[in-house]
């Protein structure tokens, strides 16, 4: 299980920092977070995982969506 | 006997989350994808909390499944229901089929 | 934008038990999971939700954004408060002084009101200011 | 106890079935697909949780999985929310 | 004046009383501390948010009054009829048939909650989407559509299910 999960995050990991639009890659960042709550909690971390699941999807997603809005006012 | 419902709807749930998987791959505009996962995948996902609703019996845990699954009972179809409209105001055609319908020869009234 | 009514409904119904369960987080923080940044993240969400799916008008109606900040450095002061307290009888920084659950409690709470507040008030403000430029 | 193999190979699958719904995110034609694809992985991602938490039999693990669903409602919510702003400035996505 | 402030004070009570229901669900112990500190807490949050749970011009209608027998008679309705669309969606997924539509119609349900209860019930069950919800206007994606008539239609997709929430809401 852990090597999957694992495998799944470098993957993703690649996939943020390659993709050309910064909408996707701020998806992917959420579902990045997603999979490192679970990796937490199959490690038996329940509180880490928590933490991971409240800031990681959605107040971090609220933070970078809206970083992406008022830095692209700039360049268009 | 609960040991086979609760495989029952441990089968239920891979049956249906591969077929909602066929069908968000398969369909062809956003509004049928959204058609299968708010269906398919959905009814997968609370097979899931009633089984392991079923296998826990009556304790703290009961009670904590049946929470999420009220919460998913509005949180999933909620979810479902903004991106739809969203494409709705967007402005994508909903897509339909080219050859002539059997649908015109229904009753119109 | 037209305003929706499913996500004005559902949203007024839900808000009062997501930040029911915030409550529960903080105060059971001491022997489950939860505590006092995870808990305050989750109140900060409920006025998230308020805050996104309503406008900033009636987050404000119910929750003054004056007292949320009052909230945050009263949550800060409290904190020092507790943690200075060790230190002028003698021991150490954040020492113990209440029975086993009662520091950690009562630190949960204010921690919990600290972040939950902090976090309404960082995107509160990020939220306000592209409404302004628009 | 018999279920545990079972809960164990559903969980696999479930996490194979969420990498598979990334394709959706990634090649998906339009917007809507990719956030279709974000809600199809975060349910499944719900369902994993609550399996796993019902192996270890510990109610105290299934805090996470409610705190998942209500915040990735919120997530979705802040994503749409912004694009239609966006769209309304007559922007491109 | 008075009438407000009784009015107030009865959306406080309704409001705590939801949620201690609320706090029994996700602590799951009876113990006394967690009894009275849920007690506390409800009546806590339910004064900041009375206000929001319980509109102020709900008055005239008996809000959140619900016959739960009728409520719980039909949640086990929709988990059935979501069973049934789901191998209904599941059959057109395999044969690739499909043939969907917009369709308009509206409801006869008068207040917002129970509206919007129907929407999101629409959305779980026979193949359909919800796309907008204006007033009683219902506007509607169908995966199979079976007819292009508005009011047939509508008897088609809400089946039972507007009778029986109409009888959970008073």
């Amino acid at each position: 299980m852990i090597e999957i999960l694992l495998l799944v995050h470098l993957i993703l990991a690649i996939l943020v920092l390659s993709i050309r639009s910064l909408f996707t890659a701020v998806i992917l960042m959420a579902i990045f977070s997603l999979f490192s709550a679970v990796l937490f909690f199959v490690l038996h971390a329940p509180d880490v995982a928590l933490t991971e699941a409240a800031v990681g999807a959605g107040v971090s997603t609220f933070l970078y969506i809206w970083i992406v809005k008022h830095t692209q006012k700039e360049g268009e | 006997m609960i040991e086979g419902i609760v495989y029952l709807f441990l089968l239920l749930a891979a049956i249906f989350n591969l077929m909602g998987l066929v069908g968000i791959l398969l369909f062809p505009d956003p509004y049928t994808r959204l058609q299968a996962s708010s269906t398919c995948s959905t009814t997968a996902v609370i097979s899931v909390f009633i089984a392991v609703m079923l296998e826990a019996g009556f304790s703290a845990i009961t009670g904590k499944v049946l929470v999420i699954t009220l919460f998913f009972f509005i949180s999933s179809p909620v979810g479902a229901h903004i991106i739809a409209r969203y494409a709705w105001n967007m402005g994508i055609v909903p897509w339909r089929k080219l050859r002539k319908s059997s649908l015109e020869d229904l009753p119109h009234d | 934008m037209k305003k929706t009514n499913i996500l004005d409904v559902v949203s007024r119904k839900l808000s009062p038990f997501i930040l029911l369960f915030g409550v529960y987080l903080v105060t059971f923080g001491h022997i489950s999971p939860g505590g006092g940044f995870q808990g305050g993240v989750a109140l900060a969400s409920s006025l998230l939700l308020i805050l996104l799916a309503q406008g900033p008008r009636v987050l404000a109606s119910s929750f003054p954004i004056g007292r949320i900040s009052v909230i945050e450095v009263l949550g800060y002061g409290l904190f020092l408060l507790a943690g200075l307290g060790g230190f002028l009888l003698g021991l150490g920084f954040l020492s113990p002084l209440l029975p086993p659950p009662g520091t950690i409690f009562i630190l949960n709470i204010v921690i919990g009101a600290k972040v939950g507040a902090g976090i309404t008030l960082i995107c509160w403000h990020l939220f306000q200011e592209g409404e302004e430029q628009e | 106890m018999t279920t545990t193999l079972a809960f164990d190979t559903i969980g696999y699958l479930f996490i194979a079935s969420s990498v598979v719904a990334l394709y959706r995110v990634l090649w998906g034609p339009t917007v809507p697909d990719r956030l279709l694809g974000l809600n199809v992985a975060s349910a499944q991602i719900l369902a994993i949780l609550v399996l796993y938490a019902a192996k270890e039999k510990l109610h105290v693990y299934l805090d996470v999985a409610l705190v998942y669903d209500i915040f990735g409602f919120v997530g979705i919510l802040a994503l749409t929310k912004f694009l239609e702003k966006r769209q309304r400035r007559g922007g491109s996505v | 004046m008075r009438v407000r402030s009784k009015w107030k004070l009865v959306r406080i009570l309704f409001t705590t009383v939801w949620l201690y229901g609320g706090w029994l669900l996700y602590t799951g112990s009876f113990e006394t501390v967690s009894l009275c500190l849920g007690a506390l807490a409800s009546l806590l949050v339910a004064t900041a948010t009375y206000n929001l749970f319980i509109a102020e011009h709900e008055a005239a209608r008996k809000g959140l009054l619900v016959r739960i027998h009728y409520g719980i008679l039909y949640l086990l309705y929709l988990l059935a009829q979501m069973y049934l669309s789901s191998f209904a969606v599941l059959i057109n997924i395999l044969r690739g048939n499909i043939n969907p539509r917009v369709v308009h119609f509206r409801t006869r349900l008068h207040s917002d909650l129970a509206r919007v209860l129907l929407a999101t019930s629409i959305t779980l069950t026979p193949g359909t989407i919800a796309l907008e919800l204006q007033e009683d206007h219902l506007i509607v994606h169908w995966l199979d559509a079976k007819t292009r008539h508005s009011k047939y239609a509508g008897i088609l997709i809400k089946g039972k299910m507007e009778t029986l929430l109409s009888r959970v809401l008073l």
